[in-house]
């Protein structure tokens, strides 16, 4: 009795912390509202499952509990109840499937209007790379990063020449227009995450990964690194600012192209020491780390 | 159903007139079984206490040294996981507790929990103590490999443990070890650390191979006379797939670990591109990490079901004997065991939806995936369908299994999130995960080692744990583990990624703050109350009721054997002979409400059996 | 002491459902020895199969040239480079030592002493010069073309990581089979499996089918040395 | 230990062992010469696999018993090949992919 009660409860609690949780999604700021729908979708069936198989259960406690001298039902098998049990499965499993199979199709095409964004990951922050008015991105290699070339472009590419640099955590995005992002890594694995667009993907150092969304809500967001990346993972935050095109503009002028990169870099020497100290992934995780002692 | 009697009573009769030709038996004989195919076993009988207790061939012994081991790694990755909590639920209290311990914390008690814990638990421990009982051999049929077996997973725990005093520490890389991080600075332990985890998996596969093979050739070559693979108890379906999968995946792991040890010592590229530390390059070019990756869960996701499918055998016969009733659909659970086993090498990289390899694998993966949901459903409905109009004994070991079957269903409900491609890409790298994966292969398998445990220990060592601290045992760590890892779900739903050694202030994330608290105090409880379960273990072995024979009226061999507890060679002068399945719980017409697989049919005449 | 007659016993897929829904053993008349010895094989095509997979992934992702084997490997005869001639003969001397144990194997079952042990030597003698080539190719390499496992002056520095590592592994086989079969021949010689004599560690008695479950390692390591030959040298 | 009845005795005729063993010298030297006579291609690969897979069946079959064995111990051994054919056939394409992704973005570019 007792035992039985509990587990009762146990899965009327389920149900109620479900319901009135104040723990839910943060809002949805991008174009992936079907990802939300078929996790919806996923508790509806799941869930259902969930609540039938535990109160059968908890039935079977109330009614069967030990009597002695009871003999239990003898009965191995039940061909007809089996079947349909298996095809009741069967049912719920494509109900599950077809609709995220739908959802990823569209996830793994990006439209033909998108923009390129490239990510730059490092142990641990995040760089950003835009095509320039071609749209277009330079091809780029991790072998010739230098301090002349932090981004490793191929020189000869004329695509890379107008690329813009943005050598910030932040990273702006036009509203309603959308984004492939082409995550790159110079070191080991990382992701580019911000929950409210509810995609991501591993950045894979050796190769180029990407994923695409459109950002439907003016905001701030911040990006989270979701792949384990070394001792200061957590501490890998960037910023991503949705905002529409006036603003955009505004903040795209202020970036440095290649171009106009190497054009100062060969005119003034002194600069150099100063971009020294910003690609010095070194200094830049020892601060980290201080600060974490100091803590 | 009736197909399958009549195969069997053809089969009967060809035996009956093949043997009657040979030997001259009558028609009649219903309690005919095939003669032996082998001769005895032969034994080598320790004599001096370290041949009887410590170098032993008795697989018995050797399943009581692996559940020792098993279980004091088990207690170090329990205290890891306390002081993850620690830093998790009170960030600031514990100035000792830096990102490196953390990580170092994190990624031990992940290896130690499912590799030397579970695996060796269940295939180890249970496996040795019960496939000899269970099939009725008289011991495992290499026992000197066997033994070797033992002290090789012996020497890989020792060789983990001592990461932990190396200079460095242990690794820090997460369970899963993924390079490149997982050898270069800025990982803690990325030094002696990586280096000692990668050989002590590699002992660990070598030794685990010996005794894989003993459990598989034991299973499939020495059963006793009457014995046929659809007459086996579950436990022995479970524990045999699960070897399986092992013996084949393990490989996988022992490539990558090899691989990876050469990455680390030589510098060679496998798993290396080039790499742009402190603004130079490494020496490595043109290596592929995500190939790790796809070798790490082609050994990860077959390892998943190494823990699970045991759990599932042993929980069917505990739920079959306590509620006093043939287990429900006995083929479709056969079957629903080694389709799950088979289907489980061709799903690994769900676990690599956001890897970043190719993108079409997903449609792949995610339909191979939920095909899998099928047969574990399956068996979950004929684990409830036994409870139904069976007589049910609410003692420790059925509270276990139904505490077994609210946590797998839950946790298998939400691997179905995480299994359907589209849905997997908001929730992967979250709470989400550890959640699903504490519920379905921690909390779900840990329970049915207690039982389990609390089923075989009046076997073991002749008397009963105690009921009462049992049942108290029992309702902390179930409501207390569920109350840990159910809300937990929702803190993936915000969005809060997973080892991340403190959320700072990010502003949805500090409604999440009061959770992990609450978490935290939760796995304190839960932790101790474990104490509870191990004082009853040393207070029942001295002072424990006294169990005598067969105390639970079931009918599986390993409680008819001629002493209790079992001595070496198992059945004294003359092994067993089986009739029946392992099953037969009230059976109409029989005068007890349990036939024994030795019963023979003449003995029980007017029992109305289906199934032989 | 038994009923079994293998050759009463129906073949093919209705013996096959017959011996597995039948008693005490599933795989009829096979010795406990042999059928551990068929599975571990089995875990270890998994491992062979890794290195290969492994081997074939990092060869097809990488845009530097892969070193032209036939040529990386060819040895000067008279002056003219013949490709791939010393990976010829230790081909060669594989199998050879292949079909020897075979024969053992076949005078193994007929209880035939001398014969038996002459040819498990034999077969060890031939693994032993395998071994001794496969030494000779190694410094080769290391010392005359100066491949390392962390690069190589031909192209792709994997090439050097992975052919160490799985003829390395390979070849760690062929030693420990080497050593076996030594063992062995002695034990054949003394006369151990007629005699029954009991093993020294495993205190088990001895029997000719040590010679078959030997065979059988062996051949394997013949058979992984086939798709070695096949991956890593012709393609 | 397990010693079961003998009568059947899986001896041989000597000659099979003789036969098979010069095969295998004949396909190997059938494979050297693909090398020698340089194919290239689809021919290259087909031949290669087509000589590999043989002499690995005839190793399989004839020195190691496989083809007098029952079919339940050869069924347990080939089934778990499918898998390796799977992770095989997986991984060429996701060899291509990466391949694919190298040369695009860090050499041809204009994305």
């Amino acid at each position: 009795m007792f035992t039985g009660l509990i587990f009762l409860a146990v899965i009327i609690g389920s149900i109620v912390f479900h319901v009135w949780t104040p723990w839910w999604w943060t809002d949805i700021a991008s174009n992936w509202s079907a990802m939300d729908d078929t996790i919806i979708l996923s508790f509806w069936i799941g869930g259902g499952v969930f609540i039938l198989v535990c109160l059968f259960m908890v039935y079977c406690i109330f009614r069967y509990q030990y009597k002695e001298g009871r003999r239990s039902e003898y009965k191995p098998e039940d061909k007809k109840l089996e079947k349909g049990l298996t095809w009741l499965t069967t049912i719920g499993v494509v109900a599950l499937l077809a609709p995220g199979l739908v959802v990823w199709n569209n996830y793994i095409r990006v439209p033909d209007n998108a923009i390129q964004v490239e990510v730059m990951a490092w142990q641990w922050g995040w760089k950003y790379r835009l095509p320039g008015k071609d749209g277009k991105l330079g091809a780029s290699n991790n072998r010739i990063i230098s301090d002349d070339n932090p981004y490793g472009l191929n020189i000869d590419d004329p695509n890379g020449k107008d690329d813009v640099f943005v050598e910030s955590n932040e990273l702006h995005l036009l509203k309603d227009r959308p984004v492939k992002i082409l995550l790159r890594s110079i070191d080991v694995l990382h992701n580019f995450y911000v929950p409210q667009f509810r995609s991501k993907m591993d950045a894979v150092p050796g190769t180029i990964t990407y994923y695409w969304f459109e950002p439907n809500k003016n905001g701030e967001y911040e990006v989270l690194c979701a792949e384990y990346c070394g001792v200061a993972h957590y501490a890998m935050r960037g910023k991503v600012v949705v905002e529409d095109e006036g603003s955009y503009n505004k903040w795209l002028s202020e970036q440095e192209t290649f171009s106009s990169f190497t054009a100062k870099n060969i005119d003034n020497k002194l600069n150099k020491k100063k971009l020294v100290k910003i690609n010095n992934l070194s200094s830049n995780k020892n601060s980290i780390l201080k600060e974490q002692d100091v803590r | 159903m009736s197909d399958e009697l009549n195969i069997n009573k053809k089969r009967k009769n060809q035996i009956k007139t093949k043997s009657s030709a040979a030997s001259g038996r009558g028609e009649t004989d219903i309690d005919y079984v095939r003669p032996a195919e082998l001769p005895e076993q032969d034994l080598y009988h320790g004599h001096s206490f370290i041949t009887k207790w410590i170098f032993c061939q008795d697989a018995k012994v050797i399943g009581v040294q692996y559940t020792l081991t098993a279980v004091f790694t088990g207690v170090v990755g329990l205290i890891l996981s306390w002081m993850m909590r620690m830093q998790l639920g009170y960030p600031d209290l514990f100035p000792f507790l830096t990102a490196e311990t953390y990580y170092q914390m994190v990624t031990m008690h992940g290896m130690i929990m499912v590799v030397y814990l579970l695996t060796a638990l269940f295939l180890g421990g249970f496996g040795n103590y019960l496939i000899p009982l269970m099939v009725g051999a008289r011991d495992m049929v290499f026992p000197y490999v066997n033994m070797i077996s033992f002290w090789m997973f012996f020497v890989a725990v020792v060789v983990l443990m001592a990461s932990f005093f190396v200079p460095g520490g242990p690794t820090g890389s997460g369970w899963t070890l993924y390079p490149p991080q997982a050898i270069l600075e800025g990982t803690p332990g990325s030094g002696y650390g990586i280096l000692l985890m990668l050989i002590s998996l590699s002992l660990f596969v070598i030794g685990f191979t010996m005794g894989g093979l003993n459990y598989v050739i034991t299973i499939l070559q020495a059963r006793t006379r009457g014995m046929s693979l659809m007459r086996m108890p579950l436990t022995i379906w479970g524990i045999f797939t699960a070897t399986v999968l092992a013996l084949l995946a393990f490989p996988a792991l022992l490539v990558s670990s090899i691989m990876m040890t050469l990455d680390k010592v030589l510098e060679t590229s496998f798993f290396m591109p080039t790499i742009i530390k402190a603004g130079e390059a490494l020496s490595y070019d043109g290596g592929s990490p995500i190939l790790f990756q796809h070798l790490f869960w082609f050994f990860g996701h077959p390892e998943v079901y190494i823990v699970a499918l045991p759990a599932f055998g042993i929980v069917s016969d505990l739920i079959s004997v306590h509620s006093r009733k043939n287990i429900f659909g006995y083929r479709m659970m056969v079957w629903a065991i080694v389709g799950i086993g088979a289907l489980s090498f061709f799903v690994w990289a769900h676990h690599m939806y956001v890897s970043g390899m190719s993108p079409w694998f997903g449609f792949f993966f995610a339909t191979t995936t939920l095909i899998i949901a099928v047969p574990t459903a399956l068996k979950v409905y004929n684990w409830i369908l036994t409870l139904w109009r069976g007589n049910i004994r609410i003692n420790t070991v059925m509270l276990f299994c139904l505490g077994f079957i609210v946590t797998f269903v839950n946790g298998g409900i939400t691997g179905i999130f995480l299994g359907n491609v589209a849905v997997d890409v908001p929730l992967s790298d979250t709470y989400f995960v550890i959640a699903h994966f504490h519920m379905v292969m921690g909390i779900a398998p840990l329970m049915v080692i207690f039982g389990a445990i609390y089923h075989w220990f009046p076997l073991v060592t002749g008397r009963f744990l105690d009921e009462k601290l049992g049942k108290l045992h029992f309702w902390i760590t179930f409501l207390g583990a569920y109350s840990i890892y159910f809300p937990m779900h929702y803190l993936g739903f915000i969005g809060v990624p997973r080892r991340y050694f403190e959320m700072y202030d990010s502003p949805y994330m500090t409604s999440a703050v009061g959770m992990n608290e609450f978490i935290s105090l939760a796995a304190f409880i839960v932790g101790a109350a474990q104490f509870i379960f191990f004082y009853n273990l040393v207070k029942s072995l001295r002072l424990g009721k006294p169990a005598g024979k067969n105390p639970w009226k079931a009918n599986s061999l390993e409680w008819l054997t001629p002493d209790v507890p079992p001595t070496h060679g198992n059945w004294g002068e003359k092994l067993p002979v089986v009739h029946r399945w392992a099953y037969d719980y009230g059976v109409p017409g029989a005068k007890e409400d349990y036939i024994p697989q030795t019963t023979a049919p003449s003995e029980v005449k007017d029992a109305e059996v289906e199934k032989t | 002491m038994s009923d079994l007659n293998l050759d009463k016993l129906p073949g093919g897929f209705k013996g096959m459902s017959e011996d597995i829904g039948s008693d005490q053993t599933t795989f009829k008349g096979v010795n406990w020895g042999k059928a551990m010895m068929w599975i571990f094989l089995l875990s270890d095509t998994f491992v062979f199969s890794c290195f290969l997979v492994a081997y074939m992934k990092v060869r097809a992702s990488v845009v530097e040239p892969w070193p032209y084997p036939s040529e990386v490997f060819a040895l000067e005869m008279f002056g003219v480079p013949v490709p791939l001639l010393l990976i010829a003969i230790m081909t060669f001397v594989l199998i050879t030592s292949s079909g020897t144990m075979a024969l053992a194997v076949k005078y193994g079952y007929e209880k035939n002493r001398k014969m038996c042990g002459w040819f498990v030597l034999l077969t060890a003698i031939g693994g032993l010069t395998f071994v001794g080539m496969q030494a000779f190719e190694w410094s080769k390499l290391i010392f005359h073309d100066g491949v390392r496992p962390w690069g190589n002056p031909f192209g792709a520095e994997q090439f050097g990581a992975f052919f160490f590592m799985i003829t390395g592994f390979h070849g760690t086989h062929v030693s420990i089979g080497v050593i076996f079969l030594f063992i062995f021949a002695r034990k054949v010689f003394r006369g151990d499996f007629d005699t029954g004599r009991r093993g020294y560690f495993t205190t088990m008695k001895s029997d000719y089918v040590a010679i078959e479950i030997l065979g059988l390692y062996w051949h394997f390591v013949d058979l992984v040395w086939v798709f070695i030959f096949a991956f890593f040298y012709l393609w | 230990m397990a010693e079961t009845k003998k009568d059947q005795t899986s001896t041989h005729k000597i000659g099979i062992y003789l036969w098979i063993w010069g095969l295998l010298f004949v396909l190997s030297f059938f494979s050297y010469m693909v090398d020698w006579y340089n194919f290239q291609g689809l021919l290259r690969w087909s031949l290669i696999l087509f000589f590999m897979f043989l002499k690995a069946g005839l190793i399989m079959a004839f020195f190691m018993h496989l083809f007098w064995e029952r079919y339940a111990l050869v069924n347990v051994l080939l089934w778990p090949m499918t898998a390796i054919a799977c992770f095989v056939g997986l991984m060429v394409a996701e060899g291509k992919y990466t391949v694919f992704s190298r040369l695009f973005y860090f050499f041809v570019g204009g994305a």
